[in-house]
């Protein structure tokens, strides 16, 4: 399990072949990467930075993943995240989760991109026309979180 | 007792102030306690208890306004987390 | 959309950055990728070939990814597809799923797996030290793609 | 009519034979007929009603066994796919 906060950009496939390197009992990798668009609620996106809590940040991720490990049958997973300054288009989250078989993979890395958005302390600032925002929390995105208390 | 105390985000900028060490007084014996301790401070502190959704984390890890401090925890008030 | 069939590898990073180049309001990539396991069914499994039905296999990924389309808010989706002799770790399918948000990305990535694993028109035939062996279909790969008729 | 017929992985390993062309006659009109028909020939056709679940295309569509055929028609028998 890999955790990273990094104001670099990542190499998925690299990161990929890195997490089933050696594993040939793995059938299966669901991953998810986010980027930041240039338009968010009616406003353009020129630039946004990421500000994190260090040291939370890095216990949070390891306990969200350690959560789907629980729930889940699978083999690694790994989450990394890009802090500071990001332009539209770039990466700002990687996850990927390796298992044998596709069902717990793709429901595990959902899993854990679902609790990321509500529980681990990322912030986004947007730089619009209208000047700098906080970007507000979205009700969608606990729903999603919600869903997997069942 | 005393605590460290961070800020993060937008009530980071709205406190203009990131973290600060503070002693408190002996009522303050939790996290609610203690957010009203510090908006008490008037001015710009309210935004302590003005931040919709406020959250907080004792020693890093998510708390309840409920939850108990002791001499030399880490407490930080930030609003939702918004990364992803 | 974009659908292939190649008895080479794939640079997951690469197509990923390829799909979403120039489309600055992504937010989203769902993927997924499969691997050669060096056991199946209890057999150590040695190499693996795996045969297709020209023609055919190109319309069914593109009637799969077009049905994806018709379900959810997506903007674009990748399939990539091995043929021929492959060995444990190797890669065997890519598919990523672009939107703005990540609920229909991954729905959509999971719906294109299912449906690929149920009808287009791919077979595996697996080296065990007992000699060659075609694999037998999964029944809980038919009750995937099931669950998506509701 | 005349169809064009493939075989597919171990069902053209049963046969021996990845495609034949195929004049037909006029009692066999849909994919269940031309099953039947192919499988008459005996021996190794015999694979051709003794494979479990047979799928069929009829020009690279899935087709049902009641599907209908017309000249020209490019019909596919194999086992369920295994790929992904």
């Amino acid at each position: 399990m890999t955790v990273r906060v990094q104001a670099g950009d990542f190499d998925i496939g690299a990161e990929i072949a890195a997490l089933t390197r050696g594993n040939a009992k793995a059938g299966a990798v669901a991953s998810f990467v986010g980027l930041v668009r240039d338009t968010n609620e009616g406003a353009g996106v020129a630039e946004m930075s990421l500000e994190h809590y260090p040291g939370m940040t890095e216990k949070s991720l390891e306990a969200i993943v350690g959560e789907a490990r629980g729930r889940w049958d699978i083999m690694d997973a790994l989450v990394i995240h890009r802090i500071g300054p990001l332009r539209p288009g770039d990466t700002i989250v990687l996850v990927a989760v390796v298992g044998a078989h596709r069902g717990e993979a793709f429901a595990a890395c959902e899993f854990i991109m679902d609790y990321l958005k509500t529980r681990a302390p990322f912030w986004k600032k947007e730089k619009t026309p209208e000047g700098e925002r906080w970007v507000d929390a979205r009700e969608s995105d606990d729903e999603a979180a919600e869903r997997w208390k069942n | 007792m005393s605590v460290r105390i961070l800020y993060f985000a937008s009530l980071r900028e709205a406190l203009g102030q990131a973290s600060e060490n503070i002693a408190l007084p002996a009522q303050v014996a939790n996290v609610g306690q203690l957010q009203a301790h510090l908006a008490a401070r008037g001015e710009t502190w309210e935004a302590l208890s003005k931040t919709k959704n406020l959250r907080v984390a004792v020693n890093q890890q998510m708390a309840a306004m409920d939850a108990p401090l002791k001499d030399g925890d880490e407490v930080a008030f930030f609003p939702p987390v918004t990364g992803g």
